[in-house]
Parts: structure tokens; sequence; C-alpha cells
């Protein structure tokens, strides 16, 4: 089944190319709609009592090394899983008229990145989750060069490289595990159940600390595509530049890749070096909350904005996921899917907005509640979602994390805290700016009209999930909790099983 | 060495297709025009087919013939390609100085 | 069936506000108004009939601790979607859903020329709602839910005339002034639960901590939800969210800066009094704020013009009795304040309102005068609210704000540094009100000409009929032990009696001394009464006086008629210095530090890479050069090699 | 000895011919030059017995592409050039230097090796209608897959030689 | 072989060579004749009987004239071009097998004995005969080529353009119909395609034996569009009427060789004619039994000629001798043809000459390859 839904957008961007232009749109709504109730097999099946992993496919690739085509869904990537089949019918309903150019290749784009995601979520081989890793750059780096703003050759590049250069790091770990490996069981393995019985040497305080680089190289990687504070910039400029459907395939799922490959990888494979960095990593979340919080609060430019808020948002998922315990580990994988749909439908409305008026700079805004007040109702509650406020999806994420780290290290806690007013600060002063006050520039010469039944109906979705979430959150909190309850529980040698009967 | 001016072996036809592929060489790195050049080109090739055509026959197995075969399809192949490159270049700049086709760097 | 009760209860406002969301659009103000009014009418009968329930249980368990379903489960954390209805959270509900309703149902009226009457009721049912969750809340979580969702009402009704860039931003900064009191909030109840291990309220209350006499863990979690406590209810240093907050239409002053969502604090920790008990450093902070805070907002009052912004000084200035009563143990006095406030400042409120609505939305004080004979409804139900505030015997803030100051220096906790900034507050008071009621009601009309005043629709006047009936009866539900043992019958402090052991006694607190206390009443009442007439005296007849004696003191009417320059001094010294910080945090980290770096990397392997470049200049045969150097290498290995 | 004598005397007309196409400022010369070179080629071929592939020399190179080759010389009207040789001093030096010292690697390995590659008795004549066949079983058996290859090639060539050679001058168009 | 042999056979190839120089004059006479007989009108008729000492003056007059050089040509090319012109010709011809080879009895010379011999009556018995002509004869593109070039003329350079585009063109079509003759008979070898077409009509197919005794077993009756398409090509590589577009007199003087006269003048005509030459030969054998007479084999041929001779030399060579002008007079008929179209057809247009060239003869040469292969496997087919 997981082949299934994995391959699935393969073939369809392959059929996408054979057929006529005005057939590709209806077609790939179709497929996307299909394949997410295609995904939504692993909830109606997925077993809750288990931290095993399940649906576990497993074929040979390139035997001599010990690679495989191993596959399985667990509590931690079950979700991520559903957001990206989720984001994408959502995506193409929302460039529907936004993309009018190569509309094929668009697509064809989308749905090979989907593939590649959904690869690195439940990929469970180290060389395969490398392999789709590195092929969701591509089609990411062609949406953002190919129909972006006028600076977007310089936002893919910078893209692509930033991401690129910290990989180069991984797969460098990466392999040096799999001769690791070729030590210790006698045989080479990139198989994640076997990377994780591995007894990597941890020398206290030494340079050539294997365990410690190890981790940093992959750290590395994963720290880029989050983005981590000093290695962040080449977020705001992707986002300002990416056409909105890349905007939110870029926030809602591909930054998740990275705190993802966090918890598959770099926590349970090093668990002595995560002891030792787990500060720095704590700080570097809180620092990213906090100055992408501050910076955000002086950007001119409103997707500009919404990418700094990222940069914060994902701070959050950082300083959950090295609290190292039940409450933080959970709160980031909620988290992260509240990302995904909060600043995917922020996304998507600056989107909507940005179509009707070519602008986005703020100070030409003004008043627009006036003038849209169903688009400017759904802004204000995905922007309420977005600072977190009680009965939408971000409270219940941002509360675990914020527990979750104050219980392990309470000035972290403190100091994330304080991420929360500056929160509310940016993106209301943002709304104040563009909704309120007398009617701006834009507004007063463009006739604006409100929200159409499709702009209507993709906001409505994710208004649902937001409070859906917000309100019963039990309902995906029940399907992680053994697992992250087993991470947490056995970090420092976890192992992972797979479900007897598969 | 040789051992004798009087018996023709391997070696002799070798050292021809070694000569000639030099000669071709040399012209291809000094001379200025394409066309000229494009000859040298044919006759390294040409150089290749006497060493094959040799080995075949000293060795007796036909699979040298049949590289032959190759190495002439695909001459001329690029003999036509490199012709109508220099047509093309001859028709920009009236001359065909192998220095024209640095004008093709992007 | 009390979960069926607590069902319709909450949800019936939420239904409300949806019906009203979805037809935001409508401009038939009094469709919307009767459902908004309808909807927390059933709310309130839904109260009074838990009410009736509770009144008829045992004492011991008078109480009813409702689980809908588990809301967050994760780890060890377990909280369920749980509601509590006890003795304390159905005052706050009754008065909420009563006051609420009344206010809605004056919301109709003051409404109707307005655009969107329907948001505004959605708007309010939902406050209502969220309102509830807050006080029937079973524990911190759900609690927390309703004050961030207060909080966002709130924000959504300041900045409801959001054509007006001041009115936004005032919206604005009551949502962020709250959100840093949420803040501390949030790191109180971490503190909370690392200390119990639950969220639960009850398991909190009984949770056996031990009194923490210094500055331990315990104090420092109490702090930290006073924080959120100040933020919530006005308090120093987060209290200047409040009179801009005025920008809203009036009733949403009356209702949620006034009555209910600026209690919430109080609330909260009356709440939690069994633990705040165990802290008397944390108590005397409280204390001491409260105070302050009477004090200051009392001095800023005298000198406004803006009639909404002299009662929400006031506002404020009671909200820190209250504090100040909480801060002293006297936590039964808070909640009675709570009470009593809520009527008569509602009341004013919603007579202001009411005054506004005829005055054509004119709120300077300057500009009225003489309204006496044009609004008699208005002003004889003002008259009722400005006599509760200021103190007047055997009315409802005479109980209420005397068993504050009592308290402060009767308890053990007290002192009389507190009752001192107390009855100086309560002076100021007596001033600043009896100067609201004298420029606007009586003396000469300074009306415009083209503004012609009129009494309001019955629609307004009932609910002011009803609050004055309220604001003169209501201290009847606290009578001091002290006025109860003077009168015949013997009327029991009903409330008191009512919390019974919810309310932790004070320790230490000794017998009480009635002659101190009927002396400190006499003295507080004298004193209202001479500034009272003082007041009245300086504006209506000697105000060449009163200008001589603000040209004496300039200084200090220029530092009090500008509010002490708080505002300036938060915008100057917070705000400004962030925003710059932030600019430079983008423009010299992100732009010109990372970015650079990546730019010198990058530039670096550009620059190496003209140099490889140069190697590939086009030149054909320089290749055919390289490809033969290459050929002479590798020639020279098989030869030589 | 006829052998040898013959073999000479191709071996002189082919090395000569070759080094007249790299040395003669003409172009026309050497495309000339070039024929004879080819020719020579094919003549030493057909003394290699390999008949077939002689006349193919003949027909492909010989009658086709140098026919092109003078063809084209002769549309563009080259003349003598003034400068054949391409400028730089030291890289002249060096790409003549190598080119000898390669020459005389190659032959000097071959002679060390002589013994190794054997001599020319080991000669079997055959049947050459048969060794056609066989070569031609070769093609389409053993190296089918490089001969379709090729067909792909050489139709690629076509379209790809007449699109250049129509077009107007690309991007550098006057 | 020893010395003697390489003599004989170098006067074998002297021989060969000159009497194809002699017939060219032969054929200018035919071909003026010709075209007066065609005409209606009498040719040259003065100049000996028949006019035939024509030829004689006409040679005279050849080497008497002037040499004319254009002062912008290219000296050494416009000399070389006429001399190349000579060698296809010259050299195809070596590979035509005019008969059978008769043997020569040993004799004495000079004190040392020689022989016995065999003589081939053609110039050398070259392995891959086909292979040989069609090589040698692809050089024919060059001669035209210079000669138009180095007269530094416009008109001669597109006449040699034209001549050298046509002849690559053609040379497609004319190897292409040729390969189904040579799948035929299975083999390169010209004597083995004469000797194969010896005798009566008689193949196979599916298996079956199937004899027309009425015919002779000529390739003809193999391969008739082969013969045509092979015919046409003739025609066009040897660049004459109704291919003439080189020297198109209308359009281009007289194309390459306008600039040229007298002697070397004379050298194209003598190319021109050996492909002519050459071209019907190939023909002859390959479509019309090579030397062989129809309806009798050689061993008839043999027992007829030992009725009256004996010798185990001598039957042979008359044999030979016999066989020899059987295969003389065969050519002569196509040559005549070769005329004979001269005169009949109109000029091509040089685009219609190219897309009839690509467009239909090389397609067709591909359809009958096809077809042929066809045929052979349905013969084998069982």
């Amino acid at each position: 089944m997981i082949s299934l839904v994995l391959f699935f957008p393969l073939a369809i961007a392959l059929i996408l190319a054979f057929l006529p232009k005005y057939w590709v749109r209806p077609v790939a709504l179709f497929a996307s709609i299909l394949e997410f109730l295609f995904s939504l097999h692993f909830v109606y099946h997925f077993d809750k009592s288990t931290s095993a992993l399940q649906f576990v496919e497993q074929v040979a690739w390139i035997p001599q090394f010990g690679i495989s085509y191993f596959v399985g869904i667990d509590g931690i990537s079950i979700w991520l899983v559903i957001l990206s089949t989720f984001i994408l019918p959502i995506i193409i309903l929302a460039s529907w008229t936004s993309i009018d150019d190569k509309i094929k290749t668009f697509h064809i784009s989308l749905f090979v990145l989907l593939t590649a995601m959904l690869g690195s979520f439940v990929a469970m081989d180290a060389v395969l989750f490398y392999t789709f890793w590195e092929l969701s750059l591509i089609p990411m780096y062609l949406i953002v060069g190919v129909w972006g703003g006028p600076r977007r050759i310089y936002a893919s590049i910078k893209f692509f490289i930033y991401t690129m250069f910290g990989s180069v790091f991984m797969l460098l770990a990466l392999i040096s595990l799999m001769f690791m490996a070729e030590q210790q069981l006698g045989q080479m393995t990139s198989n994640l159940l076997s990377l994780y019985q591995l007894n990597i040497p941890y020398i206290e305080g030494a340079w050539g600390n294997p365990q410690a680089l190890m981790f940093l190289a992959f750290a590395l990687a994963f720290a880029i595509k989050v983005p981590m504070f000093p290695v962040h910039t080449w977020l705001p400029d992707a986002h300002t530049e990416a056409p909105t459907p890349g905007s939110v395939i870029l926030a809602g799922v591909m930054l998740k890749m990275g705190t993802y490959g966090f918890l598959r990888f770099a926590i349970p494979l090093f668990p002595e070096a995560v002891n030792e960095f787990t500060w720095f990593f704590m700080f570097l979340g809180v620092v990213g909350i906090i100055y992408g919080a501050l910076v955000a609060m002086v950007q001119p430019d409103i997707k500009k904005l919404v990418a700094y808020s990222s940069v914060s948002h994902m701070g959050y998922v950082v300083i959950g996921m090295f609290a190292l315990n039940a409450y933080g580990v959970t709160g980031s994988i909620y988290q992260m899917l509240n990302h995904g749909i909060s600043t995917g439908a922020l996304f998507i409305l600056v989107g909507m907005i940005y179509d009707r008026t070519h602008t986005r700079k703020i100070a030409d805004y003004g008043g627009l509640a006036k003038a849209m007040p169903i688009f400017t109702i759904a802004f204000i509650i995905i922007t309420m979602s977005s600072i977190a406020v009680p009965g939408t999806n971000g409270f219940i994420g941002e509360f675990l994390i914020l527990m979750g780290t104050f219980l392990s290290d309470k000035a972290m806690g403190v100091a994330a805290v304080v991420g929360v007013v500056l929160g509310a600060a940016y993106m209301l002063w943002m709304v104040k700016k563009v909704f309120f006050g007398e009617a701006g520039k834009v507004v007063k010469e463009t006739k604006l009209e409100d929200l159409n039944t499709r702009e209507l109906g993709i906001v409505t979705i994710l208004i649902i999930m937001v409070f859906w979430m917000g309100i019963y959150p039990k309902f995906f909190l029940d399907y992680t909790q053994v697992s992250v309850d087993h991470l947490v529980e056995n970090i420092s040698s976890y192992s992972l099983e797979v479900k007897v009967g598969e | 060495m040789l051992s004798s001016i009087g018996e023709i072996g391997l070696n002799h036809y070798l050292i021809l297709s070694a000569a000639l592929f030099c000669i071709g060489m040399f012209g291809v790195l000094m001379r200025k025009n394409a066309l000229v050049i494009l000859m040298s080109i044919e006759l390294m090739l040409n150089a290749v087919n006497i060493s094959f055509v040799a080995f075949s026959r000293y060795q007796n197995n036909l699979d040298g013939f049949v590289m032959v075969f190759f190495v002439m399809a695909v001459a001329a192949a690029e003999a036509a390609v490199g012709l109508a490159l220099a047509v093309a270049i001859f028709k920009r700049f009236r001359e065909i100085n192998i220095r024209f086709f640095e004008h093709l760097k992007g | 069936m009390e979960k069926i009760w607590i069902a319709i209860l909450l949800l019936s406002p939420l239904l409300g506000a949806m019906i009203n969301g979805f037809r935001f659009r409508s401009q038939n103000y009094r469709l919307a108004g009767s459902i908004a009014t309808i909807c927390v009418g059933i709310s309130f009968f839904a109260s009074v009939a838990l009410f009736s329930k509770l009144l008829g249980m045992p004492v011991e368990s008078r109480f009813f601790n409702v689980s809908f379903f588990d809301w967050i489960q994760v780890g060890s954390l377990s909280v369920p979607m749980a509601f509590l209805v006890d003795p304390i959270s159905i005052v706050m509900m009754l008065i909420i859903t009563g006051v609420g309703s009344l206010i809605h149902l004056f919301s109709i009226g003051y409404m109707s020329h307005d655009e969107r009457p329907a948001k505004y009721f959605s708007y309010l049912n939902f406050f209502i709602f969220n309102m509830l969750l807050l006080v029937m809340g079973e524990n911190l979580l759900i609690m927390f839910i309703g004050w961030e969702g207060v909080g966002l009402c709130s924000y959504l009704l300041i900045g409801f005339w959001f054509t007006d860039k001041e009115k936004a931003a005032a919206g604005m900064k009551a949502f962020i002034t709250n959100r840093i009191g949420d803040a501390g909030l949030l790191l109180g109840i971490f503190l909370l639960f690392l200390m119990v291990g639950s969220l639960s309220f009850s398991d909190i209350n009984s949770a056996g901590l031990s009194e923490d006499t210094g500055w331990g863990m315990l104090t420092l979690a109490l702090l930290a939800l006073f924080v959120g406590a100040t933020g919530k209810s006005a308090q120093i240093p987060l209290y200047v969210w409040l009179p801009d907050a005025m920008a809203g239409p009036t009733p949403v002053s009356a209702l949620i800066h006034a009555a209910t969502m600026v209690t919430a604090g109080i609330y909260m920790i009356v709440r939690l009094n069994p633990i705040f008990i165990l802290s008397p450093n944390a108590m005397f902070v409280i204390a001491l704020v409260g105070a302050l805070t009477a004090f200051f907002a009392a001095s800023m009052g005298i000198l406004q013009w803006d009639i909404k912004k002299i009662l929400a000084y006031s506002t404020v200035s009671q909200l820190g009795y209250m504090f100040l009563a909480l801060g002293v143990g006297a936590f039964t006095a808070g909640i009675f304040h709570v009470m009593t406030h809520a009527f008569f400042k509602a009341l004013m409120f919603l007579g202001s309102g009411s005054v506004i609505h005829a005055m054509h939305e004119e709120q300077d004080i300057r500009k009225m005068g003489g309204l006496k004979k044009y609004m008699p409804i208005t002003h004889w139900t003002f008259v009722m609210g400005w006599l509760a505030i200021i103190g007047t015997p055997f009315l409802s803030g005479f109980f209420s704000k005397d068993e504050i100051l009592w308290m402060s220096v009767h308890s053990p906790r007290g002192s009389w540094l507190l009752w001192l900034i107390g009855f100086i507050t309560a002076g100021m008071t007596a001033f600043y009100m009896t100067r609201l009621m004298t420029l606007t009601f009586w003396g000469k009309s300074r009306v415009p000409k083209d503004v012609h005043p009129h009494e309001s629709p019955i629609s307004m006047t009932l609910p002011l009929i009803v609050l004055a009936v309220l604001s003169v009866f209501g201290g009847w539900l606290g009578v001091p032990h002290g006025v109860s043992s003077l009168l015949p019958g013997h009327i029991p402090h009903l409330l008191e009696v009512w919390f019974g052991d919810l309310i932790a006694p004070i320790p230490g607190l000794g017998k009480a001394n009635y002659a101190l206390e009927y002396s400190l009443m006499a003295m507080s009442v004298l004193l209202a009464a001479g500034s009272a007439f003082a007041a009245y005296k300086l504006y209506t007849e000697k105000e060449s006086l009163l200008a001589a004696w603000v040209q004496k003191a300039k200084g200090l009417h220029n530092l009090v008629a500008n509010k002490y320059f708080v505002d300036e001094f938060y915008h100057a010294r917070i705000i400004r210095p962030c925003v710059e910080m932030s600019k430079a945090l983008w423009e010299f980290v992100d732009v010109g530090f990372i970015d650079k770096i990546t730019y010198i990397v990058s530039n670096a392997f550009q620059d190496l890479a003209k140099a490889v470049r140069m190697t590939q200049n086009g030149n054909l045969q320089r290749y055919a050069l390289y490809i033969l150097a290459g050929l002479f290498v590798s020639l020279s290995f098989v030869v030589w090699g | 000895m006829t052998e040898a004598i013959s073999f000479y005397l191709i071996q002189f007309i082919i090395l000569a011919s070759a080094l007249a196409v790299v040395l003669v400022p003409n172009p026309i010369y050497s495309a000339i030059s070039l024929a004879v070179s080819m020719t020579g080629i094919a003549a030493l071929f057909f003394s290699l017995e390999a008949y077939f592939i002689a006349g193919v020399q003949l027909v492909v190179y010989a009658g086709a592409v140098m026919v092109l080759f003078v063809m084209v010389v002769m549309l563009f009207d080259l003349k003598k050039e003034k400068r054949a040789f391409s400028r730089g001093t030291l890289s002249r030096v060096l790409k003549t230097t190598l080119s000898v010292l390669i020459f005389s690697m190659i032959a000097g390995a071959l002679s060390m090796s002589f013994s190794e590659l054997g001599s020319g008795d080991s000669i079997a004549k055959e049947d050459i209608t048969r060794s056609i066949k066989e070569l031609s079983a070769l093609l389409y058996t053993k190296y089918v897959f490089a001969f379709e290859a090729l067909a792909i090639l050489l139709v690629m060539v076509i379209v790809g030689a007449i699109a250049l050679a129509k077009a107007k001058g690309g991007t550098h168009a006057k | 072989m020893d010395r003697m042999e390489i003599f004989i056979n170098t006067v074998k190839i002297v021989v060969i060579f000159l009497m194809m120089i002699q017939v060219v004059p032969l054929l200018v006479w035919v071909e003026r004749r010709g075209s007066a007989f065609i005409q209606h009108r009498f040719g040259p008729n003065r100049v000996g009987p028949l006019g035939l000492l024509q030829l004689l003056a006409d040679a005279v007059k050849f080497i008497n004239k002037e040499e004319f050089v254009p002062a912008a040509s290219n000296r050494v090319l416009f000399y070389l071009a006429p001399i190349l012109a000579l060698l296809p010709g010259m050299l195809a011809v070596l590979a035509i097998p005019f008969s059978t080879p008769f043997g020569i009895p040993s004799f004495e010379f000079m004190g040392s004995s020689y022989g016995p011999y065999t003589l081939q009556v053609q110039g050398a018995e070259i392995p891959l005969g086909i292979i040989y002509i069609f090589g040698v004869s692809s050089l024919a593109a060059y001669p035209v080529l210079l000669a138009g070039w180095a007269s530094s003329n416009k008109y001669s350079l597109m006449g040699g353009l034209r001549a050298s585009a046509q002849t690559i063109s053609y040379e497609l079509g004319l190897g292409m119909s040729v390969v189904g003759v040579m799948m035929l008979y299975g083999t390169f070898h010209l004597n083995d395609m004469i000797a194969a077409q010896e005798g009566l009509l008689a193949f196979r197919f599916f298996g079956n034996e199937i004899n027309l005794p009425f015919l002779p077993n000529w390739g003809i009756f193999f391969q008739p569009i082969g013969f045509i398409l092979f015919f046409v090509c003739i025609f066009a590589e040897s660049n004459r009427l109704p291919f003439d577009l080189p020297e198109a007199e209308a359009e281009l003087v007289a194309g390459f060789h306008t600039e040229y006269s007298g002697f070397k003048m004379l050298m194209f005509y003598i190319g021109e004619y050996g492909h002519m030459i050459v071209g019907s030969a190939l023909v002859v054998i390959f479509y019309f039994g090579g030397y062989h007479i129809p309806y009798v084999s050689e061993a008839g041929l043999t027992s007829f000629v030992s009725q009256y001779f004996t010798g185990e030399y001598l039957v042979p060579f008359l044999v030979s001798f016999i066989y020899l002008h059987v295969f003389i007079l065969k050519l002569a008929l196509f040559l005549w043809i070769f005329v004979w179209v001269r005169w009949s057809l109109p000029r091509f247009r040089y685009d219609q000459l190219m897309s009839l060239g690509w467009k239909t003869l090389l397609p067709w040469s591909i359809f009958n390859m096809i077809l042929t292969t066809v045929f052979i496997y349905a013969a084998n087919a069982a």
C-alpha cells in the first residue's frame, strides 16, 4: 500500500505528460484527491497500540551494499504522510488560476515533489531516504525558478545550494555509518533498523569524536532544511519569490522533512551526542523563535513576514524535539502539522490577495476588511491559529512544546514563552496594517472581489482542519503517542520493530 | 627493432598507423582552418582504421573489420555535421577559422 | 442532567455567535440582537437552574464536575474537556450571563445605527461563551482557552470600528498586552504542573503544597500567574490597554472592560486561593500592586475629559481594590467587589453609552452639561451608580469597598500603608465621579447647537433600571459582620456563607475589632462626602479657583493629565527599541552578516571558477592540447611506469 | 619482397599525402592530398586482403566524404592562407613536441614489443566471399545493437546537418 | 607468379586500356552517325568510307589545338583534372571479365622456360569485382569538380558542382539497385555471376524447382526492377543525356569543360565513354548473362568447337575468343542504346534530377532490395 501511495503520484506525473493541456488540471485534482483517499488507508488500518513499523515493504535494491527499498510508517511519520497528501489537492486548487504558464510542467513537478516528500517520510532505509530527500530539491527548484517572482533565479539557486550544502555532509556521515555497520554487523547496510543497533563510538570531549561529528553532519542537513537560526536565510527569499503553491508546499511539507529527519535519524542514531548538544540546539531554536519573530515584525512584505514567522514556528518544533520528553516531542510533531496547515493557509491567503492586487507590500494595503469581509474573517482565523490562540490547532502544539521545553530546561522555556508574545505582535501588526484602518492605495485603486467559491472551499477545508485539530486533538495524538513514548523512553538505545504479521 | 626491412609484419602497419595518427593530431592542433582540422580528424580516424584492419588480419579475427565499418560511418556522420558547422560559421564570418567557434561559448 | 444544563449553558451563546456569524452581512439589528440576547438569556436561565440545583445540594459536595471528552492526553498530562460548577464559578456565571444579557439587550438599541450589527452580536455572544469557559473550566488549560478567547473577543470588539486606525491599534494593543500576561500565565501553569503534576483545579488546590515564605518555586509560580492576572485585569504595569480599549462600542466596555473580562484575573486567583495563601510574599506583591494601581488610576481619572476614559480609569482603580483585597487574603471581599462593581460600573458604562448615543457619539464631557432634563431615566440611574461607587452607606459599593479597606488593616497580611493608599483612593474616586456627574448632567448645558439630546428607547433604559436596582441593593449579599451585628435580623455575609470551605482562611486572622471597623467606615464616608462636595463646588461655581490651582501645580497637573507618560515611556523605551533592534537584526544579521558570509563563500568559489575558466576559453585547439597532454601522461605511465 | 615494395610504396604515398594535408597552406590541396591518402589507405587495405573494407573505404571516404570536403572548399572559394597555423609560439612548440613525442613513444613501445605481437606469417588466406559473409553475420548478430545505434546516429546527423546548413546564421545573424 | 607472368599481365592490361581508348573514337563516330541517322540527316561522311576517317582527322585536330589555359586558373589542378578523368574508367575496366580464361602453353624465352599459364581475359581477377568497380568509379567526381573549380569560371564551377552532386546522389541508387543482384547470386565476384547465368531459366520457389526452358537464365528475369533502376543510374553516372546537367549547353555553355580544349578535352571524352563502357559491361554482366550465349552452355560450345578443332590450348582459346565477341556484341548493343537515348529524350531540370534520384530511384531500389529478400526467402522456404 505504501508503494501505491508513494508511486501513484509519479505515475500521474507521467500520465500528465501525455495529456492535452486542458485536461491537466482536472486530472491532477482528481488524482490528488484519489491519492489523499489512498493515504487514508493508513489512518484506518493503523495499529495505535504499538510503536512498531507498520505497512512495511522491503525489496532489495543494491544488495551489495545492503541498500534496500524499505518503507514503513509509524506514529511519528503517519500524520506527515497524510499532511503531504492532504496539501496537494489544496495546492492544485489554489493554483487553479494563479498559475497559467506551463501548467503541465508545473503539475508534473508537484506530483514528483509529492513522491519525493512522501518517500522521505516513509523511507526506513537511510540511502533511500537520502535519495528522496535529494529528489525533492529538483521539482522545488523548478517551481521556484520557473513560476516564481522577479528574483526567482536567485532564490531558487540559494535554496538549492543551501540545502545541497547540508546534504553533502549528511551523505558523508551516512556512508561512514554504513561502513561502521560493516565493521560491527559484519555486513554493509543502510537499513535504519540495523543502524539503530550500531554502537557508534563516543569519545568525550575529543575533537575527532565520531558520534558527535556524525550527529552534527546530519543535524546540519536537517537544520538547513528546517531552517534553524543561522542557516535560515534561504527561506525568506525562497518563500517570497516562490509562487503561492510553491510557498505552500515549502512551508507546508518540505520544512518538516528537516524536523522529521531530526526525529527519525539524528536523535535516535546518536543518543550521546544528542545529550551533549541538546542545549545547543535548544538555544538555536529559541534564538530562532525570538529572532524570527523580531525580524518578521519589521518586514515590509507580507510573504516575507510569513516566511520569517515560519522560522519562528519551526524554532518551536526544534526546541520541542530536543526537550526529549513526551510533551515536547508530541508537541513538535503536532506543531509540524499545525504549521503545515496554518502557514500553508496563510500563504494561500496571501496568494489570493496577491492575485488580485499584484503587490505584497504591507504599506500598499489598509482597510481590506471593508472590501473583502469573508477573506478577512478567514485570514484572522488563520492568524489566530498561527499565533496559537486556544481552540485552534496552533495552541495544542505550542502549549505542549512550551511545556515540554519548560520541564526539560526552565531557562529555555521562559525564553521560548517570550516568543508567544512576539508572535502575536507581528501577526496582529500585519493584520492591523493590511485589514484595518482607512482604505490603502491598492484597496482604493483595485476593484476587489471577495473570495469566490473555489477559494472559499479551500479556505473552509483548512479552517475546519484548524478547529478540528484544536478542539479534538486526541484523534491525532492517539496515533503518535505510543511511538513518541517509545522514543523518549528508549532514547539511549532506540530500536524499532516491524509489526508482526506484515 | 624491426627484424628485417623486407619482411612486413604487424608492427609496420601499426607504426604507419601511429605516424598517420600523429600527423593528423598535429594538424588538429596546429591548423587554423576548421575544414583542414576536420580533414586531420579524418586522417586520425583512418589511422585507427589501419590498425584495426592490421590487427584483425594478423589475429584472424573479423571484429576489427566490423569496427572499421562503425568508424567509417561515424566519420562520415562527423564530416557531415562538421561541414554543416563550417558552413554556418562561414555564413557568419566569411572565413572558417577555428577561433570563431569560441563565439559559441555561453 | 447537569451535563445537559452545562452543555446548553455553554453552547447556547456559541450557537448564537455562529448564527450571527454566518449572517454577518445582515443589517437587521433587531433580529440579530434578539437572537443574541435570547441565547445569552438561555444561558442565564441555565445558570439559574444550576444555581438552584447547587442550593439543593449538601454543603460538602456542592459542585458539579462534568467531563465531556479527553482533550489532550500526552505522557502523564491528561486534560479532559471538563467543567466545574461550584459556588465560586456559579457566582461568576450568574454575573456574566445576567449582566451579559442586560448588556445584550441594551446593545440592540445602541447598535441600531451600525452597519454590521450581526457581526457585533456574534462577537458579543462568542465573548460570553469564552467567558463561561474561563470561569467554568475545571483545569487551568480550559480556563486558558477562555482566557485567550475573551482576549480575542476583546480584540475584535475594541477594533470593531476598524476603519479608524486608532481603534484598530487599540485592539491590537489590548491583545498584545494581554499576551504578555498570558505568557506569564503559561509559565505559571508550567510551574504548577511541575510541582503538582496536574492541571486540574481540584488537584492543585488539594495537592498539599507546603507554605513558601521565601521566594521559592511556588512564589514564582504564583507571581507568574499574577502576571497573567495583571494583563487581563489591567494592573500595573500592564493596565495601559484598558483606557485605550474604550475605543470599542460602549456596551462592550460595559460588559468586557468593566463587568466581566477584566475580573478574570481576580477570579483566577480566587479559584486558586488555597495555594495563593501559602505564599505571603506573592500575596504582598499582589496587594501592593493592587493598591498602587488603585491609587494611580484614580489620580489619572481626575483629569480626564473623555467620559469613557474616566470610567475606564475608574475601572482600573476599582480592580486595584479587588487585588488589594486578594493580596490581603480577603478573597470573598474581592469577589464581592467584583460583583458590586459589575453592577454599578456596568450601569455607569451603559449610562454613558446612553449619553453618548444621545450626543451623537460625542464623548467629551466639556461639551455636555445639564443633560439631566433631557434624559431623566439615564440621569437617575446614573446617580444610583455614582452613589454606589463613592461609597454611600448601604449601597452596594459601600459594603464591598469598606470590607476591603477594613480587611487591609485587619488581615495579618495587610498593613496601614495599604489602607492609607486605599483610603486616599476612595476620596479621589468620590472626587472624579462627582466631577463626571457635575459636568455631564448638572450645571449649565454646553451642548453644541446642532445636537439635540434625547432619552434612549426602552431597550436601553430597561437594563439601566435593572442595574440601578442591583447597584442599590446588591451590597446586601455581603453585609460585613460588623454592620450585620448592628442591623436587626442579623443578615449574614451571604457570600461568605455561600463559599464556605472553598475560601481558605487567612492564617492568623484575629478577632475583629468592630469599633475600629466602624470608625474606618465613618472616615471613608466622610472623606467621600467631602471630596464629592468639593468636586461639585469646584466644577459648578469655583472654576476660577480650579484654574488657579492648576496654574500653581502646573508640573504635577501636566504629569497626571498625561497619565504619567506611561504610554510614552513604553513606546520609547520598549516598543521602539524592540522594533529598532529587529530592524538592525534583519539588516545587519540576516542580510548583512549571514547572507554576506554565504556571499563571501560563494564568491570565493566563483573566483576559483573564474580562474579555472581561463583554461576553458573556447579555444578548441587548446582543449585538444589538454587531451594530448593527458594522453602523453598516461602513455608515460604505460611506457615508463 | 614484392609485398614489401608495395607496402613501402603505399606507405610513402599515404604519409606524404598526409603530411601534405597538414602542411600545405591551401585547403584545396589539403583536400586533394587527403583524397590521395584515402586512396592509398584503400590500397593498403587491399594489400592486407581486406577487399571489402578497401572498397568501402573508396566509396565512403574517397568517393563521398572527400568529395563533400572538396565541394565545400570550392564553394567557399578558399584561397591559400597567409597564416595557416594557429598563433602562439609556446603552444606551437608544445604541440609539435608533444605530437612527435607521442609518435616516438608509440613507435618505441611497438618496436620493443615486436616479438609479442607475432609476424605476418600467421595470415591464413581465406575464402574471401565466405569471410564477407562472416563479417555480415557478425554485423547483424554480435554488433547488431551498435549497428542499429549507428542507424539512429545517421538519421540524427542528417537532420542536424540539414538544420545547421539551412540555419540563417543563428543569433549572430546580421 | 613469375616475372614472365607479370609481364604478360602487364601487356594484357595495357592492351585492354588501349582497346578502351580506341573504342572512344569509334563511339564518337557512332554517336555522330547515329544522331544523324536518328535525326534523318547524313552526319560525317566526307572523310573516308562512311566518314570513318573523321576519327583520325579529329584526333589530329585535338592534338594540334592551342593549349589554352585561363589566366586566373589554378594551373596544377587545371592539368590534373583531365588526367584524373581517365583514371576511374580505366581502373574499372580492368575488373570486367570479357571472356573465359584460356591457357598458354609453356615456352622458352631467352634461355629460360616459362609456363604454362592461364590467362584471364580480364585486367585482373579482382575478388570483389563489384565493390572494386564502385569504389573506383566513385572517384569520378574529383576530375569534374577539380576541372570546374580550376577553370576559375562560373559556368565551370557550377557544372563541376552539379556533376559531383549528381554523381554522389546517383551512386546511392546505383549501389542499392545492385544489392539485389548481389543477393541473388550471393557473390561479389563478376565471373561467378556470369557463371551463374549460364543455361536456361530455372529457379526454386517454395522449394519447388521451376524450369522455364524457353528463356535464358539471365539476371533480368530475376531483377527487372533492379535492371531499370541500374540502367537509369548508369546514365546519370556517366553524365549523359537525359542527365547531362553538368554540361547543359543552354545553361552552362559546356559545364566543367567549358575552358578545356584540345587534348585535355579529349581526355574528358575518354573518361565519359569509359564510364559508358563500364556501365554497359556491368549491365551485360548483371542482367544479360555476360559473355554467355543464350541457350548454349559452355560445355556445349566447347564440344561444338571440338568438332572442328583439337588441341589442349586451342579449344579453350577459341571458346574464349567466341565468348569475347559475344560479349562485345552485347556491349555494343547497350552502347548503342546510350546513343539512342541521348538523341531521343529531353534533358531534366536540375531539381527534377535530384528528386528523381533521391525520391524515386533510391526508394525503389530499397524496395527492390526488400522484394528480393522476400523472394529469396520464399525460394528457399519449404
